[in-house]
């Protein structure tokens, strides 16, 4: 069986792509004037541990069949993603300029490769809630054909308020899908507060359970803990298994952390600033240089 | 003289479920999903001679929608079975991003539409479902007229690969009037009688009612060309216009509401190609009820008479 | 507070009329040719105990602004709904010879009072899992209202599987709405086969635990095991409360009896003669009587 | 010369945010869901000003609309707030039965609709909504045209007491330009331009792209009618009539999928009274995509260029 085709990274290295994908994200978000920056902020060590870590694939054929499916449920997350696939090389990293412009492969919400051509978008997503079903239908074809890939699918915390998912849990449990891992970015936070003022999900663990679950919880931004849950998640036979990762809205950047307020809104160029102070420049280095003086002439 | 002969009578949703069987044994990758309507919507013959491509997601369209685009995607062929309003309706939002937008060729097989569902009342008739799914970009909308078409229209929609398909049939025993050497196109009208006076472009049940109708008409001297137009989108504008330029007169006729539907898709052609004079034979903005097929037929003015009638006004305003 | 309009039933009255409840059905069913037997049988203890002992509600005024809330969220368990409400004085016991026929109040799935003038009928149903959030709904305004009328929700178990009611039941828990009380019709038994076959909803307490609620378990053909499960849950403060009543499909008729293919199905003459033979005739009469020899000339 | 001043920009959203305050205020029995969007749709003043009277339902936008259901059923207003597709096509199954066949007088409104949502694009750009409203029986469907007259269809909206009204307005700021003066009713169109060669019937963001083109028009000696059709239905069946009749020629132009939408519905009410030219200024059955809301009006051929081009080919094919 072919492996990833991707270099795997290290801890250390992981978490060094995880501040780069933080980097991309604000520079990205400074560029578009618009878009999420808590969410993808709180999700880049995930992002990078399953890109550079986790998932078999390879960014140069993205259509690759040995390839394990990851679906981004939640679409606004769309930053992250993005972000992580460029880096990965699945597109031009210089590309990243474009989110959110006019006639961009970048849409808003992520759109398909084979209809606006971004090499590993699978499907679109940005109305919440579907992800799961196509999980599960990806995950069912896959055994139809005893196929080993896996599927992979992440949602939000306050899209699974959203009954769909509810009915795709349903769904992989009956069908006992253990080649289906999903993972909740529980950050306790939404749109228009902490999830528990918008719908009450607690006790979590025990909903996912009770739909017939392997549960595993874990800190989404200790990466050889999160690994450790997807390696258990991997192993567990009869089961879909669900990662439940505790995660900061806005992580690595202190003035947006953990602060839903952070959800939907991009920084301005005093905050970008600042953000990006926080954030140690790494090894891989950015897609652009911004000429501060200029107020940033150079990317318009 | 009678235009056309039917040869008893047979369901739609059984056309539906031979061609299954059919395509079960002709292609390895057709997988059929189920929402615990099985008998009714007549995938249970699948089920059985299939059971290993056969998936029950429960009472859960939504959930259904999403399977399918995930098993379009690793290059299944999912046939998602539901009755009109729960295969268009309640699943709307997820037919809109997970399949038409995202291009997946899904099958949408809609049995139970229109108001002929009967005695299950106006929740269970979709009367609706021609504008949901007509309105999406990228979407196939097919609405066969008899039990031979819908298996001839399920087993040519496996040739449409890129974008989803819709098809609505129905719940009765209808009359069988089409044979193999009837001609069948996705996206091609099919002339079922040829008529000078009006046309009447019909679909699914109305075809039959619209042949009727030109019969009796043709006693009172009326001259009636009668479309087959079993597929509403992408729509045969030729046929569309080519019937406005010789006959000049237009009644449309469909077991759906008055808005949105077949004639409001033809409406919407003329006006900007040729303004005819229309009439509209379809259900007019109203729920339905409870009641048997042909009855109700008649109570919402979607019959034979209906068109009769409609042809003689759509005379009078002929210029 | 104004009590209930409608005189209460003992356990052996409840009984009774359960039993006549039943053989309407099979009447109404009979003379209909169309509709379903086997939930509505099953449920005829439950609905004989709520409107013959728990409901507050007034069968001469149905807006009574001090009645209590009935919603059948499953629709199509319409025909036992229809003989309880007739049984209870709601409209003419006659009219049940109109089911499902053309220009009836009785349509195949519950149509609402004012538009339809059926009178017991709050809102639409037959398009499975909505009950839930308009009883969230009309709880959370009666709560407003600071009113003390409870609302009643009964749902079919395949119902369960309709995300929409997970949805309506987190709502239900965020506000702690005990104003409310749900009842699952447990049968085990949806159209295609079993509900462990079609979609498995076991452990089924666990996943309403899990969602906040209080759940309580009952017979459902046992009437004082149901009433002291109502009981039960119309106590209990700060939660919504259900009762997940176990029973039988098609229960009175041996051969419709737990068997999920009676569904959907109405009895013909042979059948409802049978069925009828079983279930002794009560000291409320029937609304009919048939000309067995005529073949039910007199009913058409 | 111009024929009609704006006075500043401001978006439609907070024109149905101060009603809401004004309604809040004046009537106790209004209450407000939320799903998770409150900030976008601009609830969040009702929120802070009536905490009792908002309840948050989360991202789960059948639920919301079941609950709006169940609160009409005792007595109160449920105003139910999303963006277009997840107030439209997300629960569209639930709107049809618990609100439209049980005709449960609920205001569903919703913001961010067509394609000016603009940079999250095709997921949120919903350009179905009024073909799926419309098609619904009892259901009253308004799409005003800027920031007074969002304020006043939502406060005039109280005035249906029987079925729902769906209402779609804008997330953008956009021209206001219209004052306490101008006449607002539902159900009735309002002339904004006298003209004789042909009539724009517009609504929403595309009635200022109308006034603007009669007036570039002008300039060319085409002297065009503008008819703000805000309320899409019940449809002002006379006004459209009157227009074709004195201009010969009609132009609709809306931020929707030129299928079953306002166009749709004109060419629908033309064919059975009086066929007349049209031509579609619309979205051309494509997804939108992400850009700011300028461009892609321009992009997606509905801006004031697109109407200036269809009225002169209308023109062309006028006799
Ligand atoms: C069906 C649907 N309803 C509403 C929205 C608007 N929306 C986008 S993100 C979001 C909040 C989701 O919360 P969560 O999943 O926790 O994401 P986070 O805020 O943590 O990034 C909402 C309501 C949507 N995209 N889709
Ligand atoms: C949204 C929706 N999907 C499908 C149906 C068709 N349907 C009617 S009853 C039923 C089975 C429901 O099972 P359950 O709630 O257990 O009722 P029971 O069979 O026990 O009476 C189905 C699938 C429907 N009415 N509504
Ligand atoms: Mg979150
Ligand atoms: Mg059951």
């Amino acid at each position: 069986m072919p492996q990833s085709n991707t270099q795997k990274l290290d801890h250390k290295g992981l978490e060094e792509m995880a501040r780069q994908i933080r980097r991309d994200i604000i520079k990205m978000l400074l560029i578009s004037e618009s878009g999420h920056s808590g969410g993808p902020l709180g999700v880049a060590d995930i992002f990078s541990s399953m890109y550079f870590n986790v998932l078999r694939h390879d960014p140069k054929n993205h259509n690759w069949p040995e390839r394990d499916y990851f679906f981004l449920s939640a679409g606004h997350l769309a930053p992250v993603w993005y972000a992580t696939l460029a880096r990965a090389g699945y597109f031009p990293i210089q590309e990243l300029t474009t989110l959110r412009k006019i006639n961009t492969r970048l849409q808003g919400h992520p759109a398909p490769a084979y209809t606006h051509g971004l090499p590993g978008v699978e499907i679109a997503s940005g109305s919440l809630g579907q992800g799961m079903s196509i999980a599960v239908g990806c995950a069912i074809g896959l055994r139809l054909d005893k196929k080993p890939n896996r599927v992979y699918v992440l949602h939000g915390d306050g899209e699974l308020d959203e009954g769909q998912i509810w009915e795709g849990m349903m769904t992989a449990s009956h069908y006992g899908l253990d080649n289906l891992i999903a993972i909740v970015d529980r950050n306790f936070c939404q749109i228009d507060n902490r999830t528990d003022k918008v719908m009450q999900l607690e006790p979590l663990s025990d909903k996912w359970r009770s739909f017939g679950w392997n549960v595993l919880e874990c800190d989404g931004h200790k990466i050889p803990d999160f690994l450790d849950a997807i390696g258990k998640a991997k192993e567990h036979m009869g089961k879909p298994s669900v990662v439940i990762a505790k995660t900061f809205m806005g992580r690595g950047v202190s003035f947006m952390e953990d602060d839903y307020r952070w959800h939907g809104v991009p920084p301005n160029l005093e905050q970008a600033k600042k953000a990006l102070s926080e954030l140690n420049p790494t090894e891989f280095g950015d897609f652009i240089e911004f000429d501060w003086e200029k107020e940033l002439v150079t990317a318009k | 003289m009678s235009l056309i002969q039917s040869k008893g009578e047979k369901a739609t949703r059984q056309g539906f479920s031979d061609a299954l069987m059919e395509l079960g044994k002709e292609n390895p990758d057709v997988v059929v999903l189920g929402g615990d309507v099985s008998g009714s919507v007549k995938v249970d013959a699948f089920a059985k001679a299939y059971p290993d491509r056969f998936f029950s997601v429960g009472v859960a369209e939504a959930d259904m929608m999403g399977i399918a685009a995930g098993l379009a995607l690793v290059g299944k062929i999912p046939i998602a079975s539901a009755y009109g309003e729960f295969a268009a309706g309640r699943p709307f939002d997820q037919i809109r991003q997970s399949i038409a937008y995202s291009e997946m060729p899904v099958k949408i097989c809609a049995s139970h539409s229109g108001i002929t569902v009967g005695p299950d009342g106006a929740t269970h008739q979709s009367l609706e479902d021609m504008a949901l799914m007509r309105v999406l970009p990228h979407m196939t909308v097919i609405s066969p007229c008899d039990y031979l078409e819908t298996k001839r229209a399920v087993k040519a929609s496996l040739g449409i690969t890129k974008g989803p398909v819709y098809m609505r049939y129905f719940r009765d025993n209808t009359p069988m009037f089409t044979d193999e050497s009837t001609p069948f196109e996705i996206g091609k009208a099919n002339t079922l009688a040829e008529g000078k006076d009006a046309t009447v472009i019909a679909a699914g049940l109305q075809v039959w009612e619209a042949v009727q109708a030109a019969e009796e008409l043709l006693k009172e001297k009326i001259s009636v060309r009668v479309l087959n137009m079993h597929t509403i989108k992408p729509l045969d504008k030729q046929a569309i216009l080519k019937a406005a330029k010789e006959t000049g007169a237009i009644v449309t006729a469909e077991d759906h509401q008055i808005h949105c539907g077949l004639g409001s898709a033809v409406a919407e052609y003329l006006a900007q190609s040729m303004p005819t004079p229309q009439e509209f034979v379809a259900v007019n903005d109203t729920f339905g009820e409870s009641g048997n097929g042909k009855d109700l037929m008649k109570k919402y003015g979607i019959d034979k008479d209906a068109i009769i009638s409609a042809v003689k006004r759509v005379l009078k305003r002929k210029k």
